[in-house]
């Protein structure tokens, strides 16, 4: 028995853990076959989603609701106290990313997949993409003086008190809160009730590509 | 405080908009700038949605349909906030929003 | 005095803000704690900590049914389990078996030895390298962002598993924007590559980070619109409903249901190629002009969690093309050609027919080797075509498959609306195309029972007998 | 749509294409193949119509009515006039066959002989070559041409009718670096533009009253409102016309005068005739193109087509017009030495024929005269055009003689077209040419209408006609005599209800109208002094049988003194040639002037007489002869004929013999006669046109000149003195408030402002940094003050504080 030897007697019973691992997770995805099975393939109702982060249960969404709430209150306020683009950018990815489930909490789902393919898939990539386009050195900082900052702060704050004041102090009509919108419906009020402004959306959009696309154009001699 | 209410969005939705707001006025980089536009964006579509839900009734269709626009065109705003960057950093050599002050009175 | 210097001891301090100074500080001392754990006993820790964490699903899961029982937590905590399982051993097994492809392909073996029988315990050995390897961060990397990245890249993929079906109930979320989730979680893959690139401050990394960028946001619109022809063709964006309408066999499946939606199959299949970086669109992590371009700085286990994010995002989007065009999980056999004297057994209300169903007339199983052999097939791809330059990327993309897919867009909005279903022209185009692809699978078929008559003509020298485990 | 609609169609495309083509490509292929290539298009659109025309021949009248409703359903609907549809569609019937038929044959022929003839004649101007232009401009032609030919509504027709115009313009003056040519083009179109404007005021009269632009619908409206009595033709209508009560029978016949003011235009009728001779200057060809096949043609075209929308009052008008026309225009004719301008004349006095015929209700003689002047006339053209071509440009007949010898087939063509606008025939007898069976058939109608008018004496003996009267040849028909009857016999029996029943009427439009007839109404009518059945004046037949006689005469003295006789100019006569491909179109329409006296036309039009002039008021006289045994025995069969026969029937020999007596020695017995006295007053006042150009001249030209002195001197004395006194005035305020007002008043408050403004500015501009960042702080700055004032006042602070402490 060498140093070869041993290797081989030190590996073997590891790899039969590692087998062992591998045949016990197998079994497990096995697993909901037999849930499923049970639960007559009715998923699509009362499933993670709603349950968990729709929040039918008040403790469900309360955790959810301070989870991603929080996460994204706490990323926007780290916006501010950033000084680096790209993490900016990062912390708002996060944002968004909470505000997303958010929307799904809110049982908005599409908007909420609406809101990660196009801010967090485009916009923010986009974001990004100018950084890099526009920037010398991923250490190129401009500094604010202190004088904008506080008045910055101040503006802020009072801005925030006013606005908790018209958030708490108003009593808000109420009504019994709705489930989710099934995506036909929302396709079909698209296409209908708001055509006319979905249709100038589009042209906008339009309008919007060739303007950035003639504004972003290299200047030729 | 643990039954969630509208309440609770609304001041979520009043927290990221300062935030916002302060990242506006407090960015001297063009694209933080925009960041704090977003972030302002967002905070709108939190409220809207979230009165489309609590409102009850086909309000939380508008809510949504409202919300899809704005974020449509947040994107749109995106693209062509970032060719004016691209464009300003090519004509000034930097992006520092301070040095685009050639309107001042 | 001397001064010793090596490039990843001596680090900047980055710029942090007060709260990222809490926060970074709260991180860094639980990783205190546990490194020199993890350092020590990495492989033990790592099975423990899965061995750990299945009891500990099982016995929350437990505690929570008994409490909660109307939520179905623990079911939902189950297919968690399994689902995380599931792609985590994607890779494993991809991983082997690219290398196994491309040697075949170079007239090779390929990996032979761990494990015994053709090599088959090279990945995880490869993983246990990888645990076992210095976990190394540049100097003048921002390192917030670079050891963020892989799971920014990681997690989307595996969440992407929400809403993927593996059967018609055997789904973990039937949502009504399956579709979307999937897509949406593609796209935010992105920004973990563009972290790591940009977090690892270097040229070649920033050019990658780049590319992927350019490449992504470009792609991204043509494999949208690709995917948006089942989605009006069934008219739904669930992912269950769009499988269940292909379950009337082979001829029934989307790619042959119009000219259009065979070509825009195919060209689904390049755009996803493209939106999971490989070849021969693997423009971000060429390793003969960006050293490995994002990946560059990269090591260790931080490197193997993008790999293991990019199998399972092959996987993803492999599976996606199979239900949307090649049937789901449905086989090729119709119910409807079940002759009667077998019917009565198949259809039979039992454990065993219900198992007989699942293999004859479709299942987990199907969808699972359909999508294994699409994702066969980009291997394939990429040990066979040179990679493009990222001009003619971006030109086949703008140029090419835009306006392509505009083009089948309309074509099948106009194919729905004007050649109903039970209409000749519908008939003959499904016949014509499924029969097509069949004859062109049972060539392909041939050429392999061929190959393995000659086996030892293909293989040259390397005379597979000669070798141990064959 | 049936074939023959599409033929027809095709037919009218074809030139259409060609033209298209000719104008891209047609100076690539150069100077012969642009010709030969614009042949082939005629040729094929001829083909189209040859196959139509045969076709159409073979059918029975209903199988043709029925062809004719069908092509009616077949219209389609092209854009909205107000709320009124405008369809296009393809009028089918004989007349427009023929006509469609005549125009592609004599328009092939013409284009052969133009390739010809060009080839001899010079097409560069600044170097560069017309002459695929030339026949870009003839594709034109025919194209409108036959559009105006097939248009089934008035608007299309309109449309047509001017790119007529522009196409005549265009090749009047295909010679435009000369002066004489652009100033003929000129005349030429602006001539035209006073009738269009007649024309346009017509149109736009029918499409107020009748509701419609549509031929077929237009009569039909026509008819209806007067049946019973709405519209137009409501009791007591009249509308107010610049301080005039006019009144709607009144305002139809100015509808129908104004649409035949288009016709008086492009037919080149009496007071609009000037442009006519002067067109002369454009290449012969489209001279020959212009008064046989296309534009003077139209006119009598548009006057058969509105036939249906006149009232007796026009139609007096149009008969008067042509009468003049055909008097004045003959009689100049024989003074003319310009062999085209000799033979411009003869076609305006032809036309004066047609124009009259169509003025006495003989509108099947009228359009079988307008066919066979047609191809007579074309020959004639392009034989003058070969006598001027081998002459060496020469024109002049005084310089001409003898030419039978070097030109024979022109000699004998020409002859026959003599012979044919001459009327020659066998009197009593079938064998004629030409004129002998159309002019002579006018001639009877215009008996009938002053000497056997009304016939209503004898017709109303029979309560219908005969099968054998229809057959044996001529029958009248008042087209309104349903409704003038019934109003006859009611009025007589007072019993409205059972008596209106028996008012069959030729349609069923008619007849269901009839019920709705008022009483009152038609008891007006059939006392209205208005009424169409008064014989026509005596010199309304005189005068065309006098220029009978006169026709023969100057074609003879053209012919004499163009072939026969001794040679007046020798070097003339030595270069006089003819040229092969210029004498094939020649024979070909010297066939043609046999064939079309003869064969389908007088039949055929005959057919469609019936429903052309299926008429409200306006007076028809129309053969019933279906085929050509009766057409050549027309005149044998009928009194009217018989009458004729003596009075007109040697005016051929007669004037060809005067003729012959005068010239047969050349000029010398003419110039003698000329001078006499009387007669050389006579003679100077033809060679000068009568001096009608001269009266334009003086009327219009000096009337204008006049009148812009006048203006001048207005303008000099009056407004530039008014003007002077108030720029003196002006410029005393002026000075009085720039040095009072403006330096100390208005200055001082400018300069106040101004430097008020600076100073606001400078105190303004201090936040305008310029920076994004400190606008958007001042934005939501100022928001968040303003909604804390508001909410400090709303009291809201206590729910905050609540939910807080909550």
């Amino acid at each position: 028995m060498g140093a070869n030897g041993e290797t081989v007697t030190v590996l073997k019973p590891q790899l039969k853990l590692i087998l062992a691992a591998v045949i016990a997770c197998m079994a497990m995805t096995a697993a909901p076959r037999v849930a499923m099975a049970s639960g007559g393939g009715g998923l699509d109702e009362g499933g993670f989603v709603s349950d968990v982060l729709g929040g039918s249960h008040p403790l469900f969404e309360a955790v959810g609701f301070y989870l991603f709430g929080g996460l994204a209150a706490f990323s926007a306020i780290a916006i501010c106290f950033t000084k680096d683009v790209v993490r900016m950018a990062i912390w708002l990815f996060a944002t968004l990313g909470a505000v997303a489930i958010l929307y799904f909490l809110l049982t908005a789902y599409f908007l909420g997949v609406i809101q990660i393919i196009v801010y967090a898939g485009g916009t923010l990539v986009l974001l990004i993409f100018g950084v890099m386009l526009t920037t010398k050195s991923p250490s190129m900082q401009f500094a604010v003086s202190k004088i904008g900052l506080a008045a910055g702060g101040v503006v802020s704050l009072l801005l925030f008190a006013a606005l908790m004041g018209l958030v708490l102090g108003t009593d808000w009509q109420r009504g019994e809160p709705t489930g989710s919108i099934p995506v036909a419906t929302l396709g079909r009020d698209l296409l209908t009730t708001y055509l006319v402004p979905f249709e100038v959306i589009s042209v906008l959009l339009l309008v919007v590509m060739i303007g950035a696309a003639y504004l972003a154009r290299q200047e030729r001699e | 405080m643990l039954e969630i209410g509208l309440n609770h969005y609304l001041v979520l939705a009043a927290i990221i908009f300062c935030a916002g707001v302060f990242s506006m006025v407090s960015k001297r980089n063009a694209i933080g700038v925009l960041i704090g536009v977003e972030l302002v964006l967002n905070a709108v579509n939190i409220n809207f949605v979230a009165f489309g839900k609590y409102s009850g009734g086909n309000t939380s269709i508008d809510a949504q349909v409202i919300a899809l626009f704005v974020i449509v065109l947040a994107a749109a705003e995106a693209a062509v906030a970032v060719a004016i960057c691209t464009n300003y950093y090519r004509n000034l050599n930097t992006i520092d929003i301070d040095r685009g002050d050639a309107v001042s009175g | 005095m001397t001064q010793f210097s090596t490039p990843w001891v001596e680090r900047n301090k980055p710029n942090l803000s007060a709260i990222e100074k809490l926060m970074v500080g709260v991180a860094m001392s639980v990783a205190g704690l546990a490194a020199p754990i993890l350092r020590r006993f990495p492989a033990a820790i790592f099975f423990g900590a899965v061995a750990g964490g299945v009891v500990g699903i099982y016995l929350v899961a437990l505690l929570s049914e008994a409490f909660l029982g109307e939520y179905h937590l623990l079911r939902d905590i189950l297919a968690v389990t399994g689902v995380s399982l599931f792609a985590a051993h994607i890779p494993l097994f991809a991983i082997w078996w690219e290398r196994k492809v491309a040697a075949r392909i170079q007239s090779r073996m390929g990996p032979m030895r761990v494990g015994g029988w053709h090599g088959w315990a090279q990945s995880m050995a490869d993983g246990i390298k990888l645990i076992a390897k210095e976990d190394l961060v540049p100097a003048a990397a921002d390192a917030a962002l670079f050891r963020l990245a892989p799971y920014v890249t990681l997690i989307p993929v595996v969440i992407a598993f929400l809403t993927l079906p593996f059967g018609a109930h055997w789904i973990f979320r039937n949502m009504d924007v399956g579709l979307l989730v999937i897509v949406a979680m593609l796209g935010v893959e992105v920004v973990g590559v563009i972290m790591a690139g940009w977090g690892s401050n270097s040229k070649w990394t920033v050019y990658g980070a780049m590319r992927e960028a350019c490449q992504m946001v470009s792609y991204e619109i043509p494999m949208g619109i690709s995917l948006l022809l089942p989605v009006l063709t069934i008219g739904s964006l669930n992912l269950v409903q769009i499988g269940d309408a292909q379950a009337g066999g082979w001829h029934t499946w989307l790619a042959f249901q119009s000219p259009f939606m065979f070509v825009a199959a195919v060209a689904y299949y390049i755009t996803s190629l493209a939106s999971c970086k490989r070849a021969p669109f693997d423009l971000p992590e060429s390793e003969s002009e960006l050293v490995a371009g994002f990946l560059t700085e990269y090591s260790g286990i931080r490197w193997s969690l993008f790999f293991f994010a990019e199998y399972v995002a092959m996987y993803i989007v492999a599976a996606l093309a199979v239900v949307l065009f090649f049937g789901g999980w449905s086989s090729p056999i119709s119910p409807e050609w079940i002759p009667d004297w077998m019917g009565r057994f198949l259809f039979a209300d039992n454990a065993a027919a219900r198992a007989a169903q699942g293999l004859i007339l479709g299942g987990p199983i199907w969808m699972v080797v359909k999508s294994f052999f699409l994702v066969f097939v980009q291997m394939w791809v990429r040990w066979t075509l040179p990679r493009i330059r990222i001009d003619q990327v971006l030109y086949s993309c703008i140029q090419v498959l835009l306006p392509l897919m505009l083009v089948l867009l309309i074509g099948q909005t106009l194919w729905v609306l004007w050649v109903p279903e039970d209409s000749l022209l519908a008939m003959v185009t499904r016949i014509a195309l499924s029969s097509f692809t069949g004859l062109a699978g049972l060539g392909a078929c041939w050429i392999i029972f061929k190959a393995r008559l000659k086996k030892r003509a293909l293989v040259g020298v390397l005379a597979v007998e000669q070798l141990p485990g064959a | 749509m049936s074939w023959y609609e599409q033929f027809l169609v095709a037919g009218t495309v074809v030139p259409l294409i060609g033209f298209a083509f000719l104008v891209f490509f047609g100076h690539r292929l150069g100077k012969p193949l642009s010709g030969w290539f614009t042949v082939l298009v005629m040729g094929t659109s001829c083909v189209l119509a040859t196959c139509v025309l045969f076709s159409w021949h073979g059918l029975s009248p209903a199988d043709r009515a029925e062809l004719t409703a069908a092509a009616v359903s077949n219209q389609f609907y092209w854009a909205d006039m107000g709320s009124v549809p405008i369809k296009i569609g393809v009028k089918l019937d004989s007349l427009t066959v023929i006509m469609f038929f005549m125009v592609t044959f004599i328009a092939t022929w013409i284009f052969v002989f133009s390739v010809g003839y060009m080839a001899g004649h010079s097409d560069e101007i600044d170097g560069q070559s017309k002459y695929h232009r030339f026949f870009t401009y003839l594709c034109m032609f025919a194209f409108s041409m036959l559009g105006l030919v097939i248009s089934s509504n008035l608007l299309f027709l309109f449309i047509f009718w001017e790119l007529v115009g522009l196409c005549s313009y265009l090749l009047i003056g295909f010679y435009f670096d000369k002066k004489f040519a652009s100033n003929a083009a000129m005349k030429a179109f602006i001539t035209n533009r006073v009738g269009d404007f007649g024309f346009l005021f017509g149109l736009m009269m029918v499409f107020f009253f009748l509701g419609t632009l549509d031929l077929d619908q237009a009569a039909a409206n026509f008819r209806q409102q007067y049946a019973s009595s709405t519209g137009l033709f409501a009791i007591g209508y009249s509308i107010d016309l610049f301080g005039w009560q006019v009144s709607g029978m009144t305002l139809a016949t100015l509808m129908g005068v104004g649409l035949f003011c288009g016709a008086m235009g492009k037919s080149a009728q009496f007071p609009l005739h000037v442009w006519l001779p002067d067109a002369m200057a454009g290449p012969t060809p489209v001279s020959a193109l212009i008064h046989a096949a296309t534009m003077v043609a139209a006119g009598v075209y548009l006057v058969a087509r509105i036939f249906r929308l006149l009232t007796p009052d026009a139609q007096m008008v149009v008969a008067v017009i042509g009468c003049i026309t055909l008097t004045m225009t003959a009689l100049i004719a024989i003074v003319q030495t310009d062999i085209k301008k000799v033979l411009a004349y003869s076609t305006l006095s032809q036309l004066g024929y047609m124009i009259f015929g169509l003025g006495v209700g003989a509108w099947t003689a009228a359009l079988f005269h307008l066919m066979t002047h047609a191809f007579f006339k074309a020959m004639m053209f392009l034989g003058s055009g070969q006598v001027i071509e081998g002459c060496h440009h020469e024109q002049e007949i005084t310089k001409m003689g003898g030419l039978h010898k070097k030109m024979p087939v022109t000699c004998w063509t020409f002859f026959i077209g003599v012979l044919a606008i001459a009327g020659t025939g066998i009197p009593w007898t079938g064998p004629g040419i030409g004129g002998f069976y159309s002019k002579d058939e006018i001639l009877a109608a215009a008996l009938m209408r002053t000497d056997h008018w009304p016939p209503e004496a004898e017709h109303h003996a029979k309560a219908a006609p005969s099968d054998e009267e229809l057959e044996s040849g001529l029958s009248y028909r008042l087209a309104s005599d349903s409704p003038e009857h019934g109003a006859t016999d009611t009025s007589a029996g007072h019993d409205s209800q059972p008596k209106s029943e028996q008012a069959h009427g030729p349609s069923e439009l008619d007849h269901a109208a009839a019920h709705h007839v008022d009483q009152a109404a038609l008891v007006a009518r059939a006392t209205d002094s208005e009424h169409p059945t008064s014989p026509l004046p005596k010199w309304l037949f005189w005068f065309p049988i006098a220029i009978a006689y006169v026709t023969p005469f100057y074609m003879m003295r053209l012919w004499w003194l163009t072939f026969m006789g001794k040679p007046r100019d020798q070097h003339v006569y030595d270069h006089a040639h003819e040229s092969k491909l210029m004498y094939v179109p020649l024979v070909a329409l010297a066939v043609g002037t046999f064939f079309c006296s003869y064969w389908v036309f007088r039949p055929l039009l005959a057919d469609a007489a019936s429903a052309a002039t299926d008429a409200t008021m306006v007076v028809a006289i129309d053969g019933h002869a279906h085929d050509a045994d009766h057409a050549v025995g027309l005149m044998l069969h009928h009194d009217v004929h018989r009458d004729l026969v003596p009075i007109v029937g040697f005016a051929f020999l007669i004037g060809f013999g005067v003729a012959w007596a005068i010239y047969r020695n050349g000029l010398e017995l003419a110039t003698r006669i000329s001078s006499m006295p009387g007669i050389a007053f006579m003679h100077r006042a033809l060679r000068e046109r009568l001096y009608i150009d001269q009266v334009y001249d003086f009327v219009l030209v000096m009337g204008c000149r006049g009148f812009s002195r006048l203006c001048s001197v207005f303008d000099a004395w009056v407004v530039d003195m008014v003007a002077l006194l108030c720029a003196a005035l002006v410029r005393r305020i002026a000075a009085f408030s720039g040095w009072v007002l403006d330096a100390r008043g208005v200055d001082g408050v400018v300069n106040g402002v101004a430097s008020l403004t600076k100073y606001a500015g400078n105190a303004v501009r201090q936040p305008q940094t310029g920076r994004v960042r400190n606008y958007v702080l001042f934005a939501a700055g100022s928001a968040a003050v303003v909604l804390l004032l508001i909410l400090a006042g709303s009291g809201a602070w206590s729910a905050v504080v609540g939910w807080i402490g909550l």
